[in-house]
């Protein structure tokens, strides 16, 4: 699977700590902003179309918060982004809400609740069925 | 203040718990449903919440699901809200303060009751802090969607509601 | 697996819950109480919850007050008990994993029900890996308390319960 | 107030800087392993014995998961210690359940919920009244 990150400067610590892993677990890697975006917002849109164009395509995003790229990805219509804190939503999310975007904070999460978020999140798999109607719903805003 | 409010089947007693709570403070409630723990789906309700705050008929909205994530984001996707799902205060206060947050939206399945009344609080009681920094953030996010022809239109989800109904999806 | 649980007043339905997802997983549970929601004191569940699990009539131990906090401390300071208060799953692992915790401790007004299932399964699921880091942590934490004679005494906070019956204490 | 804190290697990062917020903020602190303990039992125990013998001292600790400082505070006699990952919890437990040690994870809470949670922590009050016939309950134990 391919995973498609980015980052502000806030953010940019965490994302290489979670690159690293995810590279480690031979995941294929696209770092949208090696550097760090100027701002959450850079990072985020730039990260949520390319997830949109790429077919079976992951996004991570990080920022200090989270919910700053969780605002943004959002609005690239095609995307579902998460913002998550805990492992138990990362899974959830990918079977119901069929999330390709997970948003992270670094202010928020520490290393290693981080890294299993991120596991928990590209290691589960959408389990359609009756979810899809709210998938198409959301799928048609904006 | 007025806050509109919307959540899906799974927390409907959590929604009904939070509108007494803030009653009880003087707020005045848009309670968009679900109103019952009938299977439905969470755009209707996170759009109708969103719809409110984007046309300025509420002050502020709160929308609740499992996770809170599928119920966020579909609010998120209205022309004007910057939605921020969150499972602590401390992000709470950043994205009203400096985000100027006008949604909050929070896990009926993953945070505790007591926590979220806390992070309604803060939310409820934070001030956006006015400065160039952040008005230039949130214009930024602002015009990311110039369509707003989405926002009030209540027919928006029927062609999935009919085809539900009429069986097209699994109800698995 | 049999299971020792306990909570306080505040959280009885949730512990309720619980006890019917664990007994659907085939686990035998030993209920400690409180049983209603009537006012009590977090203290003397989390020991008897505790006091099964040192003794060995339980395999394991779940604590649940509002922030999980009160009951867990006083689970902790049970001799034998390796108590984890935890809100995140990470963490439930690591206990069982390294820490061989054997009780786990939640708040029910902090954590969703949805994330206590799986910390609960997570914790129950995990196998303790022996080696010589861990043995030598887990005895270096068993060793700092010696006196055993609070275990399984039940009447340990008769002057209390006593007390606050007749008034001692305020009721506010 | 005198805020006694420790921690060890993995909790060493995060102690110097929530160390650094609250001596900002005018508290003094006693800084027990100032290069980190050689594991949390030892951080925990020095840090609760100092708690539990200096009248109205707070103490706070951290290792990487704060669950190991936690199940350590709690077997001296008089501590009471409690976990923390938010700040409702650190809010509650200080007026509920009396609890003079905060325990964190490095690992789980990013720096800037760290910080919030410290500074609700110490920032808090215990209301006494009906809780202290629990707090009695705690002291009396081991």
């Amino acid at each position: 699977m391919k995973i498609i990150i980015g980052s502000d400067k806030d953010g940019l610590e965490l994302k290489e700590y979670v690159k690293d892993c995810l590279e480690k677990s031979g995941y294929e890697i696209v770092d949208k902003t090696p550097k760090g975006a100027d701002d959450f917002v850079d990072s985020a849109k730039s990260v949520a179309q390319a997830v949109v164009e790429q077919e079976g395509a992951n996004g991570i995003l990080v920022d200090e918060y989270g919910v700053g790229s969780f605002m943004v990805a959002n609005k690239i219509k095609g995307a579902i982004c998460a913002v998550v804190s805990e492992e138990h939503s990362a899974k959830m999310t990918k079977d119901h809400n069929n999330a390709t975007i997970l948003a992270l904070g670094s202010g928020i999460v520490g290393k290693k609740l981080a890294k299993e978020i991120v596991d928990n999140f590209v290691g589960s798999e959408y389990s359609g069925g009756r979810h899809q109607v709210r998938v198409d719903m959301l799928n048609k805003m904006l | 203040m007025i806050i509109s409010i919307g959540c899906d089947h799974i927390v409907t007693d959590l929604k009904n718990h939070i509108i007494e709570y803030l009653e009880a403070k003087g707020h005045k409630i848009i309670d968009n449903g679900t109103y019952d723990h009938i299977r439905t789906h969470y755009p209707i309700y996170g759009k109708k919440t969103a719809d409110k705050v984007a046309s300025g008929e509420a002050d502020l909205g709160i929308v609740i699901c499992g996770t809170g994530v599928g119920i966020t984001t579909s609010a998120a996707k209205v022309k004007g809200i910057r939605a921020a799902l969150v499972r602590d205060i401390t992000t709470a206060k950043y994205a009203k303060e400096e985000l100027n947050a006008n949604i909050i939206g929070v896990g009926g399945r993953i945070c505790g009751v007591g926590l979220i009344e806390n992070i309604i609080d803060e939310f409820l009681e934070s001030k956006y802090k006015e400065n160039f920094e952040n008005d230039k953030i949130i214009e930024k996010i602002d015009q990311i969607v110039e369509d707003d022809s989405q926002v009030g239109d209540e027919e928006f989800f029927a062609e999935f509601i009919e085809k539900w109904e009429n069986g097209y999806y699994p109800k698995k």
